[in-house]
């Protein structure tokens, strides 16, 4: 079994093997730096224009050898989740393993194949590296230790959501995607680095890690407390956020984003209605401040300020002109997106702190602002933006050509109107993907086929509506078009429309990124439909002031004026929400906690304007 | 859809009808000033919140205005319409297909900007005729220059009118 | 003149001595010391003294992430620190239910023996100088130091490795590295001989080892002694062979062993583990080409990988013996235990204890290098 | 032989009362079982089925059980198997029987588990320090020892201060998070 018996009693003259080493060269070491393996985990070089701050480095770090630092002049955008911070290593500590290589969510660190670093002056100070592109003290060496596929820890891949396939889908109101599982929701949640990009960049800076984190730790309770800190809207949020918090995501830069959104959802569905009640109203005033304020209008914006103002012991009535609250998220969000019973599990939430909400009153008409200004101590408007512009382009003034936001009402109202058999949408946002699946779904359970045609200014490349919108809504059969410029609604002899003329589009920005549409006048084509809808922007109501307080209001390039605490130019007036910042329902929550904000601010200060 | 245009409607024949640089420019200078009068008697009669757009229109057209008057005084005129003229401003069409309104009672802020629109193209479609018709030589370079300025306010107040009517953001 | 305080050193009453042999001598490895009591030369009792090596790694890695562990595990044995990544690794595999993939497992075996022909390099190499040789010793570490050479390829780093993850190994190999390691087992073959001439068969080193430190396998057995050292009693039991892991269990290599239980022995089983290393590594050479695919299955976010609740006892074959570790899991994102069965906490401390008595003084060295103990096994 | 000899410790094993008896795979067995019928499990084991490797003993310290559990890990040469012998005791006042008379190996992993968790196990041979020599705090391995705090009140962070970091402060910037405050 083994090479040597133990019996072997061995040579003398073995040993001598040695002398034949004599002859050989003697092994030398060169004095220049010796440049290592491929892979050599040697000192660390990061690539600034790349790395965005994150820290995920620094939480990985099994030594506590990175510090993060913050240097002026770097690009510092929470929108666009970059932050102005770099990693600095301490190599006091550092052990080189390469974690922060492996995980780094950009992959902007790498390690060098530098094998020695010894710096001339023998202070501590000198092994304090922020690394940069340049190598330590400007001794670059080529790089070692870099992220590879196969050594990659980030999870780039979001987990799958099931949703209802498209021909299931495509003639009902249902609900589309099912929500995430506890598992997946566990997993989903497990992909995040807590580096709080998310959190930076949401307009109500919603506690998204922490919520992730109570998560993924199986607490959705505790997931909906950190909602709830800051945002009333969580059921809605939770379906048809915006979520710039995905867009800024750090796992996004390289992969899928965390599902931030649907986590959101998650948790919310995950807790009872009657629990989320409670944790929405932990840390209610138990007083009652004798102060009364009126809102107008119940969408996000209005309903949040109601929200907290109310959880501060205040009596809040909000003025609903429709027959339901809910402002856009109701009668602008098809029910496929927003099922209405999650919503009104949103509104009764706020409703359960005492908000007092009268539907079916029209300020302006039913009472009047002069009213309103005498009954309460402070009044909010934020009545959004709910009237359809018009392209006015030659033709635009048939009766079938109509707006996206009225028919999106009548939809959720359930007034009737006729499906027509073939339509035209104007327009390439969200609210134009709305429109043109409502009516497929119409369509299709009317008249068992689809004929809807999106024709979109913008190219596909610049294109206003999300992605997944226009994926699902042309697996439910919508055409869409880009680059298609309106020209006309073709009348015929009889009166009766026959659809749209559009003008193919070859440029549509400027260098500047402004609009400068050129249109090709030889690309003309004609889109038949029996009903044209236009779906571009959109505007405010603004008769309720009446002519006087027009006057006697500033306004800013048609808007009304109000700083970014809602203040308008008159005492007693606040103003939140789209009408101010424009259509988001997440900025609309924003603006309402900034709003209730400044008016408890002006309360408490006792400058009572009802003299 | 020139004939809409306050001011223009004549002016075609009584440019044409100018021989010298000086007299152009002193009919043009006119009907700019025309203009700005015109958006300048509208801003009280809009609503408050419409204002701005009108106020921004009317001091618009004073920088048209003023621009005339210095070039008028300048004695390299020539020179610097030449230099100018050197990259022809191309006319997109956007605002082709916008009707005309008939500024009556009420105006909204959309109705204001395709009724600018609607003069910025009249104007720059008769500097593009009068150029293509005369000789070349310094007036010819003169109506070229005009038309690429006018092409360019039209421009402006293209994006201007996408930002506002257009994009509403894309909504939710 | 004598000082007024001046007391004469009292001479003990015998031949007797208390001598503490270590931690600076340089005989011995690391930071480890004996109390020896000595009669004469003879040695009477020692006592291990584990010195200030002690670094807490089993309460330093409560306080961290699993997969921070990782880079920390290698360093609980210097000489030979892969399979620490291997047998942690494999704790939490288990505790997940993960499967990894072929290719790795034929990587991380790869490793392993890599590993422990570097560690029997060193090994004999100190043993050597603890008889005067110093020759061996030098070649020995050279010529690991050619194995170092190909895991700074292979891994990114010379010693600690920190290669392995839970799941796998952190990135596949690169391009030519196995004609690379195949060269080098050519020359190491071809140093065998060298290596026996020099040392394993030369008639002082043989003459000086035979009958030091010995045991019976009997007393082996009884003191829970493990690996070569056990095998250097006539013991065939190989953790990769009778308890097998990764894939031991495809590949072909003989459990070797020694009748003697003494100092001489137990080098020669090691002797005999180079060629079988070589041997292995050559299959491994042959075979892993043709497993393709990922080098590790898919983990959670390191952030945030909480493993289920459980415990496990996982075990290799270290070059010094059975290595284990015993890792709990309350469902949380960090151990909440981890236990490191040092393969030389045995034969460092009680086994040599006894092996000592009834040696002579410059035995003492000797038999511990032929133990192979290595002390921060002991203290972790 | 192998074989037969764990089909006939499965099926007695199972049969006694007061033990958990879990094979986990065919090379490794999970037993639960009282203190006081532990030393009797492991002579049963040792003398009649041949595992006669004690391979370590772990402790955990169960704090909010208030229970230390002590883990034997013991190997048949013979059958090839390990068997684990979970058993748990009073984490107050934390003594325990020593089973150096069984298993030799048995008095290393006891003085250990004595200097790192407490427990104290009677008729060990050497229950004396071993590695923290000059240490008097409490035994560190217990859960309510923070390892970490100690270091934090004990020992001193290095400040660093380079110059790029004091150029990076003259422009406004500066530290933001220390590794501390992530940990």
């Amino acid at each position: 079994m083994s090479d040597i018996s133990y019996k072997d009693k061995g040579s003398i003259l073995g040993p001598f093997k040695s002398l034949s080493f004599f002859s050989r060269k003697p092994v030398t070491e060169p004095f220049e730096p010796r440049i290592a393996a491929d892979n050599y985990r040697g000192f660390h070089v990061n690539d600034w224009d790349v790395c965005i701050g994150c820290s995920t480095c620094q939480k990985v770090c099994d030594n506590a050898a990175i510090t993060m630092i913050k240097i002026p002049g770097l690009p510092d955008d929470p929108v666009m989740g970059i932050r102005n911070e770099r990693p600095a290593i301490d190599y006091g500590r550092c052990c080189w393993c390469g974690l922060c290589v492996d995980i780094c969510p950009t992959s902007s660190i790498s390690l060098t194949q530098e094998y020695v670093h010894t710096c001339r002056e023998n202070e501590l100070d000198s092994y304090f590296i922020l690394p940069d592109p340049n190598g330590m003290h400007n001794k670059l060496f080529p790089k070692g230790w870099s992220k590879t596929g196969d050594a990659d820890l980030v999870d780039l891949e979001r987990q799958p959501m099931a949703e209802m396939e498209p021909q299931s889908r495509s003639d009902n109101f249902d609900e589309i995607v099912d929500g995430f599982t506890k598992q997946q929701a566990i997993i989903e949640a497990s992909r995040c680095v807590q580096c709080g990009m998310c959190h930076d960049s949401c307009p109500t800076n919603m506690h998204a890690p922490e919520y992730i984190r109570a998560i993924w730790e199986g607490d959705a309770e505790e997931a909906v407390r950190q909602m709830y800190r800051t945002n009333p809207f969580s059921h809605v949020c939770g379906r048809v956020c915006t979520h710039r918090c995905e867009t800024a995501c750090s796992i996004g830069r390289r992969g899928d984003p965390v599902a931030i959104r649907w986590l959101k959802r998650y948790a919310m569905d995950a807790v009872s209605d009657e629990r989320v009640r409670e944790i929405a109203a932990e840390g209610k005033a138990d007083f009652v401040s004798g102060k009364k304020i009126a809102i107008i209008g119940s969408g996000p914006a209005g309903l949040t300020t109601a929200f907290d103002l109310a959880k501060n012991g205040h009596a809040v009535t909000v003025y609903e002109a429709l027959h339901k609250p809910g402002g856009m998220t109701r009668y602008g969000i098809p029910e496929y997106r927003l099922p209405y019973d999650r919503l009104d599990a949103d509104i009764d939430v706020i409703k359960s702190v005492g908000v007092r909400i009268e539907c079916n009153v029209r300020i302006g008409s039913d009472i009047t602002m002069e009213q309103l200004r005498q009954d309460f101590d402070a009044v909010v408007v934020a009545i959004g933006l709910q009237q359809g512009r018009s392209t006015r382009i030659p033709g635009s003034d048939h009766e079938q050509v109509r707006a996206s936001v009225d028919l999106l009402r009548m939809i959720t109202a359930g007034e009737s109107f006729d499906v027509p058999e073939s339509v035209v949408v104007i327009g390439g946002g969200n609210v134009a993907m709305d429109i043109a699946r409502s009516l497929a779904r119409m369509q299709k359970s009317q008249y068992g086929k689809v004929a809807v045609t999106v024709s979109a200014l913008e190219d596909f490349d610049h294109f206003l509506a999300d992605p997944e919108e226009v994926k699902e809504a042309r697996e439910e059969g919508v055409v869409i078009l880009d680059s298609r410029g309106p020209k006309e609604c073709v009348i015929d002899k009889n009166g009766k429309l026959e659809g749209l003329t559009t003008l193919g589009v070859i440029s549509i920005f400027d260098d500047d990124g402004r609009f400068a549409p050129s249109y090709d006048e030889v690309d003309e084509q004609l889109h038949h439909g029996g009903m044209v809808i236009e779906s571009i922007g959109q505007m405010s109501d603004i008769s309720l002031f009446g002519e006087e307080l027009t006057e006697e209001l500033e306004w800013n390039r048609g808007r009304l004026q109000a700083d970014e605490d809602g203040v308008t130019s008159v005492s007693w007036l606040w103003s939140a929400g789209d009408m101010v910042h424009g259509p988001d329902v997440v900025h609309a929550v924003a603006d309402g906690h900034r709003v209730a904000a400044s008016i408890e601010t002006y309360l408490n200060e006792g400058s009572s304007n009802n003299e | 859809m020139s004939e809409h245009a306050e001011g223009h409607s004549a002016s075609y024949e009584r440019i044409k009808s100018k021989k010298s640089l000086a007299e152009i420019l002193e009919v043009a200078t006119s009907f700019e000033q025309k203009a700005f009068e015109f958006y300048t008697d509208l801003i009280p009669k809009v609503s408050k919140n419409l204002r701005w757009l009108v106020e921004e229109l009317a001091v618009e057209e004073q920088e048209h205005f003023a621009l005339f008057t210095n070039l008028a005084k300048d004695p390299s005129i020539e020179e610097q319409v030449k230099q100018q003229i050197q990259t022809p401003v191309e006319d997109r069409r956007f605002s082709d297909y916008i009707q005309l309104p008939d500024l009556g009672d009420n105006i909204d802020d959309q109705a204001i900007l395709q009724y600018a629109m609607g003069r910025e193209d009249a104007a720059m479609k008769q500097y593009r005729e009068l150029s293509d018709t005369t000789e070349p030589g310094a007036i010819h370079d003169l109506f070229e220059f005009l038309a690429n300025e006018e092409t360019k306010h039209k421009q402006e107040l293209e994006k201007l009118y996408y930002e506002l009517i257009h994009s509403g953001g894309p909504g939710n | 003149m004598r000082p007024e305080n001046y007391e004469a050193i009292k001479q003990p009453p015998s031949n007797e001595f208390e001598l503490n042999f270590g931690p600076n001598h340089p005989g011995i490895e690391g930071n480890y010391a004996f109390r020896v009591k000595l009669n004469g030369d003879e040695v009477l009792s020692a006592r291990a003294d584990a010195g200030y090596l002690h670094r807490g790694f089993e309460k330093l890695m409560e306080g961290r992430l699993w997969i921070q562990n990782i880079a920390l595990v290698p360093r609980i044995c210097v000489p030979d620190p892969v399979p620490m990544e291997v047998c942690y690794s494999l704790a939490i595999e288990e505790l997940c239910g993960l499967e990894i993939p072929e290719r790795a497992q034929w990587l991380r075996v790869m490793q392993l023996e890599m590993s422990r022909l570097a560690a029997h390099l060193f090994a004999f190499g100190g043993h050597a100088a603890t008889t005067g040789m110093y020759t061996p010793m030098f070649w020995g570490v050279a010529d690991r130091d050619l194995i170092l050479d190909r895991f700074e390829e292979l891994t990114g780093g010379r010693v600690y490795s920190i290669y392995n993850i839970p799941g796998g190994v952190r990135r596949d190999m690169p391009d030519g590295f196995l004609d690379r390691l195949g060269a080098l087992l050519d020359y190491l073959d071809s140093r065998l001989p060298d290596y026996d001439s020099l040392f394993f068969r030369n008639q002082v080193f043989i003459r000086r080892a035979r009958d030091v430190g010995a045991m019976t396998q009997e007393q082996a057995l009884k003191w829970g002694v493990t690996g070569p050292n056990l095998r250097a009693t006539g013991l065939a039991f190989d953790v990769r062979r009778d308890d097998p892991y990764l894939a031991y269990e495809k590949i072909d290599f003989d459990v070797v062993t020694q009748p003697g239980g003494d100092a001489l022995s137990r080098n020669l089983v090691r002797r005999a583990e180079l060629k079988q290393s070589i041997r292995i590594l050559r299959q491994v050479i042959k075979h892993l080409p043709s497993v393709k695919g990922a080098v590790r299955c898919p983990i959670p976010n390191p952030l945030a990988w909480n493993v289920p609740a459980g415990e496990t006892y996982t075990r290799v074959e270290s070059s010094k013996g059975e290595l284990a570790y015993y890792v709990v899991s309350n469902g949380g994102d960090k151990p909440y235990r981890v236990h490191v069965r040092g393969p030389s906490s045995m034969h460092a401390v009680q086994v040599l204890e006894k092996l000592a008595v009834g040696s002579r003084l410059e035995d003492i060295a000797q038999i511990m290098f032929s133990l192979d103990a290595c002390p921060p096994e002991v203290d972790r | 032989m192998s074989k037969e000899l764990n089909l006939w410790l499965d099926d007695l094993l199972k049969d006694i009362k007061i033990i958990q008896f879990k094979r986990k795979n065919s090379r490794r067995v999970r037993i639960d079982i009282a203190p006081e019928a532990l030393p009797a499990l492991l002579e049963l084991l040792q003398g009649r089925a041949s595992y006669v490797h004690l391979s370590a003993i772990s402790c955990v310290d169960w704090i909010e059980e208030n229970e230390f559990e002590l883990v034997y890990h013991v190997w048949s040469y013979e059958t090839n198997s390990l068997v684990s012998a979970h058993t748990r005791i009073s984490r107050e006042p934390g003594v325990y029987l020593s089973v150096y008379d069984l298993y030799t190996p048995a008095a290393f992993f006891e003085r250990d588990i004595h200097e790192m968790f407490g427990v104290y196990f009677e008729g060990s041979p050497d229950m004396e320090k071993f590695i923290l020599t000059e240490w008097n705090g409490p035994p560190p391995m217990r859960k309510d020892f923070d390892s970490e705090a100690f270091v934090n009140q004990t020992f001193n962070w290095e400040e660093y201060h380079p110059q790029w970091l004091k150029d990076i402060e003259a422009e406004g910037g500066g530290i933001t998070t220390r590794p501390e405050d992530v940990r």
